[in-house]
């Protein structure tokens, strides 16, 4: 590969536009019928997941939730360009592609609802446990991509990140990793100009994020972030890549985070309502809807039975979080190491104590 | 250990009611005021007030040169404020959680601890870093840690935390005022909680204060702990006991001078943290009481702390956070005349 | 605590005189030749075989695959090793100076240590990382450090450090045995150490070791500081008192059973480290001993730390570091009959 | 500046090759004469520093020496560049560099004899602390520079650091701040092939390291690191920029670390001397001379009195070294804060203690 080769586009990677329009491209097909299909209902599905979410956050079903209403064609293309047997490193923000992956909604809400750290095996849909210490999780990608390299699996890794997260020190050591040991990582950045309030002119002075791609000798591409149809085909070359041993990428997608950043965040203190309508123009189910309709791909049959699916998913989640959690106090104590040392036994025989003379008086308080 | 605040106070001195995050926005605001040298960055903490709000207003208040967002990097963050403080600033630096203060651990202990002493105090360390910590609010993962033990045990750095806002006000302005390094731990559950700050009040730096004064048992708190030990001393009082309580404050260095004199009077002493217990500030209190007060001790030094584990997720951690019913049965258990054990001995 | 150490040996057993060092390195080879899932990696273990010959030999003989170089990026070994163990492999990795494993903190606090926790055990962190700690080399700073305090803290991590070449054989084994991460710290000073090693000796984790037994008063003690610890009872052996040592050896989960027995069998007792006192694993030793002994005991607990200081320069470290005549003054504070603040006790 | 002006060219920027002969080059001219004299004068002076160094080492009067003996011809431009309010962030292979600031050999060696962990004050020549934790010292200097911009200096800050510091996080957050805030530093990596044992090839799969310029929105270029003349150009050109609002860049140099990583480095594990010899072809010194002697810059006695300059020096650093230190344990506790707390003070009490005993029973132990 010439050096060139490893820039960036100036402008990011679009095959269908904002007003669901075709966009021809040299180097990109527009993917098939049936994936786009697919691809639609995946979208369909992650909005409403998010507003279901969203709502029962107001309702204190939830904690927090980082929403990634807007960012759906991302989130959706991370799932569907990987095989059963790739991996996915997702983020607190990347709810929808973890439930894309086949992930029960409600054990991806578990973190969010509180009841322990995380809510899934990850072997059982090859889906790491969702990241909080930003950009940590693209060493570990690497490092699950090199066991699958030295086993001699063909196993791809994508790793999701913010464009707030490429600011810290571990995607550095990623991206510098995955091209020294020539891994299949793909590294997929959201750009959705920010990082709770910060915006991207604060993160980096560069043309563009996936211009650091080159600094590690790995190609990077800038893609339409609302454009599934460009997110699969970028995404589905970087996979296809790395699959074949061309190594890892860097593909960067410019989206839009339409919410706060949870709801504990309140956005109007950092950006203009203005910014956020001109971005709901270019909103990701809408121009494929447009698009599928023009194309005859999707009628008002399918679209029903689209949305139905989806509100079959958002009651399950709904039903699933509106029953109360039945917790054990002694977990706390049950996973920290395989082997319970005397030491924590010591410490559980205690808590067991104050437990039980709490349900001798009353229930909740201990005295 | 007395240092001193030389802190010329040029604003016009306030004394209200106010909650803690105000008290602190206030210390910081009153420093930037007073010293052109003395800057506020972070994550978030600029248009949007930081995640807690704490530095609300100063960015407009000051200007974008006076309190600024950085790129998202921590130990970026700290780097800068090394070389900043090299060249003459006073850098307050917040990190958004206690947990996502770790990426910068290297460039604290290996710079912001020992670049005085590297240079024979050519260059010193005027440098805050504020930190949130501990739980009680329903965070999740990373969000509820409590790191004191790592500062704590690192020689160089002078570790503190306010259990009051008015201890808030005081000891961040001691902070900022320090030639030397300062962590800063600030309670997030107490955030909220008000109290009474008089702005022309000082606090000393490697001081600990007596909460609540007693006769039968000397309770050792910090932080958020301090409010529990508080309500543990009152129940106590209606059972009979007259418990008294220090807050410690100053996690780094220690006041021992005060404590022991304290546990010394009572015979009798209870640590409650709320970190993991093991290697922990607590472990180091109550072997230091234990060691000094000796002879003087009518029962073993006792500690109520977190847990061994992870921090708990939002709906457990109520079972995880020591509350005033521990504390009470540690006290329970020190060998009072009623108690066949105690009497033995 | 028993953990089964389930390794079938396969490759014949050794026994033999050896130094530290090649222990350790012995332990590498054979786990890489019995588990195909054993893989070391860090800096300058490759070709080199580490700055301290540690892995010498090893990529040479299981090839680039099983023993190799990383770029220079501490946070980058940490954080691929456990990308690597949530794929099945045993990462063994090196830090190659104690000040230089902080970069990797974040991944070790935040995630080697919880993600067992975090995901209800489905995935377990069977990483060993292994560090060359501590002073007595005559090293500048940066390179003397001993930072056992901010792992032994850390809940979910096991922490062991060895004091003789057989400790480090089996320990090592255990280690990379273990289904759990280890921080296994290597005492540079003993790197060249000899003592007699026989491969087929098993060593539990979370089991302190007898060094010496003795009947008037317990050193507790680990790595570096054993061997000072022995020479300390050996001088007061010649001076009329029998001093107990125990080799603490496993500073995470701590072994209460065996040191509550001997330090109630002596009635006294001394804890030996050289990490800064303040915040400690010595701090915990001595307050756990006092705690759990309390009715038991003819003196208080001392420690013998090393300052709270950042670690000496190379020219003054003899005074910085604890010796056997540091802790014979403290054995000789332990009010002992002949002392009249003993006897008046 | 447009994007591709942020890439460096493809090969390393030369104006006296390794003949001695001038390479012609269209943007960056040749220093004039009074310069490359003084450059010379430094080069001799830095080699004879670092084999001076290197023999104290062996007569164990310095306990390590990481030698930039091949490499002086980067610390020479390092310091020559900058003005006398600028700074320097050097690494603890720059002794050098240190050295040519003003710095008093002995002083630099304060660390490496183990007398204490630096020997001078930073303010005095404007030098920081050598570094050892790699690359952390590149956010001091950024950190450094945003309070001189803070002010409204106009002073410029060097940082250093070698091709293995590159992978760190460190290296990549000061970057990024430093380009995000637009302050005049300039980012300095001696490539010298080697990171103790470990080569360029498994640090980086880049295209070069100057590369990663343009993916903090930087200027980045290579230059030949044996070549003075060609750094003092491009550095100066760097410090220009910096100084005149320009923002901060990237200046490689490929030059190559002749000798093991220190004394307790055995480079015959890894390297083979054959490397080493063809790199003894590209020496930065002998290069020099015959320009100088062909240009007429140089003669014999101006020759002797320059190698009698540097004997003068060197042996200073020797009677200085040999010199017995003259320490106090006291120091330990002087200078941790600025006031010694009551804990220390104990501490302190209970060394003199000590020290007073020692000294009533013999000289050395304690008992
Ligand atoms: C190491 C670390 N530092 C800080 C945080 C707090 N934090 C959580 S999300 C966030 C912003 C992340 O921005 P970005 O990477 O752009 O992702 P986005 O939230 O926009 O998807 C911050 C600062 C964290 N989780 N981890
Ligand atoms: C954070 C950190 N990790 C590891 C080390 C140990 N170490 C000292 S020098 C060195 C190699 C540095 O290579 P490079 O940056 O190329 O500089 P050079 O020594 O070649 O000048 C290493 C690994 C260190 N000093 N700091
Ligand atoms: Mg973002
Ligand atoms: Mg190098």
């Amino acid at each position: 590969m010439q050096h060139e080769d490893l820039l960036p586009r100036d402008t990011p990677v679009a095959l269908i536009d904002k007003d669901g329009a075709t966009v021809s491209d040299e180097q990109y097909a527009l993917p098939d019928a049936e994936t786009l299909q697919r691809a639609y209902r995946g979208l369909v599905e992650g909005r409403r997941i998010n507003d279901q979410a969203y709502a029962l956050v107001r309702q204190g079903r939830l904690a927090v939730y980082p929403s990634s209403h807007g960012q759906e064609a991302c989130q959706v293309a991370a799932s569907m360009v990987l095989g059963d047997h790739d991996w996915l490193f997702p983020t607190y923000r990347d709810s929808v592609a973890v439930i894309s992956r086949g992930v029960r909604p409600a054990d991806a809400m578990v973190l969010l609802k509180g009841d322990w750290h995380s809510g899934y095996d990850p072997a059982e849909h090859r889906v790491a446990p969702q990241s909080t210490p930003l950009a940590t999780q693209l060493l570990h990608a690497v490092g699950f991509a090199q066991a699958a390299k030295h086993r001699g699996e063909d196993t791809v890794v994508l790793a999701l990140c913010g464009d707030g997260s490429t600011s810290e020190g571990d995607f550095h050591e990623a991206l510098n990793f995955a091209a020294v040991f020539h891994v299949p990582v793909v590294f997929f950045v959201q750009n959705n100009e920010f990082a709770i309030s910060v915006p991207l002119s604060r993160q980096t002075a560069a043309p563009s994020l996936a211009h650091k791609a080159i600094g590690y000798g790995m190609p990077g591409q800038r893609v339409d972030g609302n454009d599934v149809a460009a997110l699969l085909a970028v995404l589905g070359e970087a996979v296809d890549r790395a699959r074949s041993g061309g190594g890892p990428s860097l593909v960067e997608a410019h989206t839009y985070r339409m919410q706060a950043h949870t709801n504990a965040d309140d956005d109007t203190r950092y950006r203009d309502r203005d910014e956020v309508k001109a971005w709901a123009d270019r909103d990701p189910l809408s121009r494929m809807q447009v698009f599928l309709r023009a194309q005859g791909l999707l009628d008002d049959i399918a679209q029903q039975t689209i949305a139905d699916g989806a509100e079959t998913i958002a009651a399950a989640l709904r039903d699933a979080l509106n029953a109360d959690s039945d917790l054990d106090p002694e977990d706390l104590f049950r996973f920290v190491t395989a082997e319970r040392s005397p030491q924590l036994e010591e410490q559980w025989q205690l808590l067991r104590g104050e437990i039980e003379r709490a349900s001798l008086t009353d229930a909740g308080g201990h005295r | 250990m007395t240092m001193a605040n030389d802190i010329e106070i040029e604003t016009p001195h306030v004394v209200g009611t106010m909650t803690m995050a105000a008290a602190i926005n206030r210390a910081l605001a009153d420093a930037i005021a007073e010293d052109p040298d003395v800057v506020v960055f972070g994550e978030d903490v600029g248009a949007l007030g930081g995640v807690f709000r704490i530095t609300d207003g100063l960015a407009e208040r000051f200007g974008e040169d006076r309190c600024f967002d950085t790129p998202l990097a921590e130990s970026g963050i700290m780097g800068t404020a090394v070389g900043m403080a090299m060249n003459g600033m006073r850098p307050v630096v917040e990190m958004q959680f206690d947990a996502f203060a770790l990426p910068a651990f290297e460039q604290v202990v290996s710079h912001v601890a020992k670049m005085g002493n590297r240079t024979r105090g050519a260059v010193r360390m005027p440098i805050v870093i504020r930190i949130p910590f501990g739980g009680g609010i329903g965070g999740v993962e990373h969000h509820c840690d409590s790191s004191e033990a790592y500062y704590a045990h690192t020689p160089g750095l002078t570790v503190v935390s306010p259990s009051t806002p008015q201890d808030a006000y005081s000891l961040l302005r001691a902070a900022i005022a320090s030639p030397d390094p300062v962590v800063f731990l600030e309670p997030k559950k107490l955030y909220w909680s008000k109290g009474e700050v008089d702005t022309s009040v000082t606090a000393d730096l490697g001081t600990a204060r007596i909460a609540r004064e007693g006769t039968d048992v000397t309770v050792l708190a910090y932080s958020a702990m301090v409010p529990v030990a508080l309500e543990a001393a009152e129940i106590a009082a209606s059972e009979g006991r007259s418990v008294q309580v220090i807050d410690v404050r100053s996690l780094s260095p220690f006041d021992d001078a005060t404590v022991t004199a304290a546990v010394r009077s009572t015979g009798r002493a209870v640590v409650v943290a709320e970190a993991p217990g093991y290697v922990s500030v607590a472990s180091e209190i109550q072997a230091r009481v234990f060691e000094r007060c000796f002879e003087y001790l009518e029962a073993p030094v006792r500690r109520v702390t977190g847990f061994d584990t992870p921090f708990a997720p939002p709906k457990l951690e109520h079972w995880y956070l020591p509350d005033a019913d521990r504390v009470l049965d540690a006290i329970d258990s020190l060998h009072w005349d009623d108690d066949a054990e105690g009497a033995a001995r």
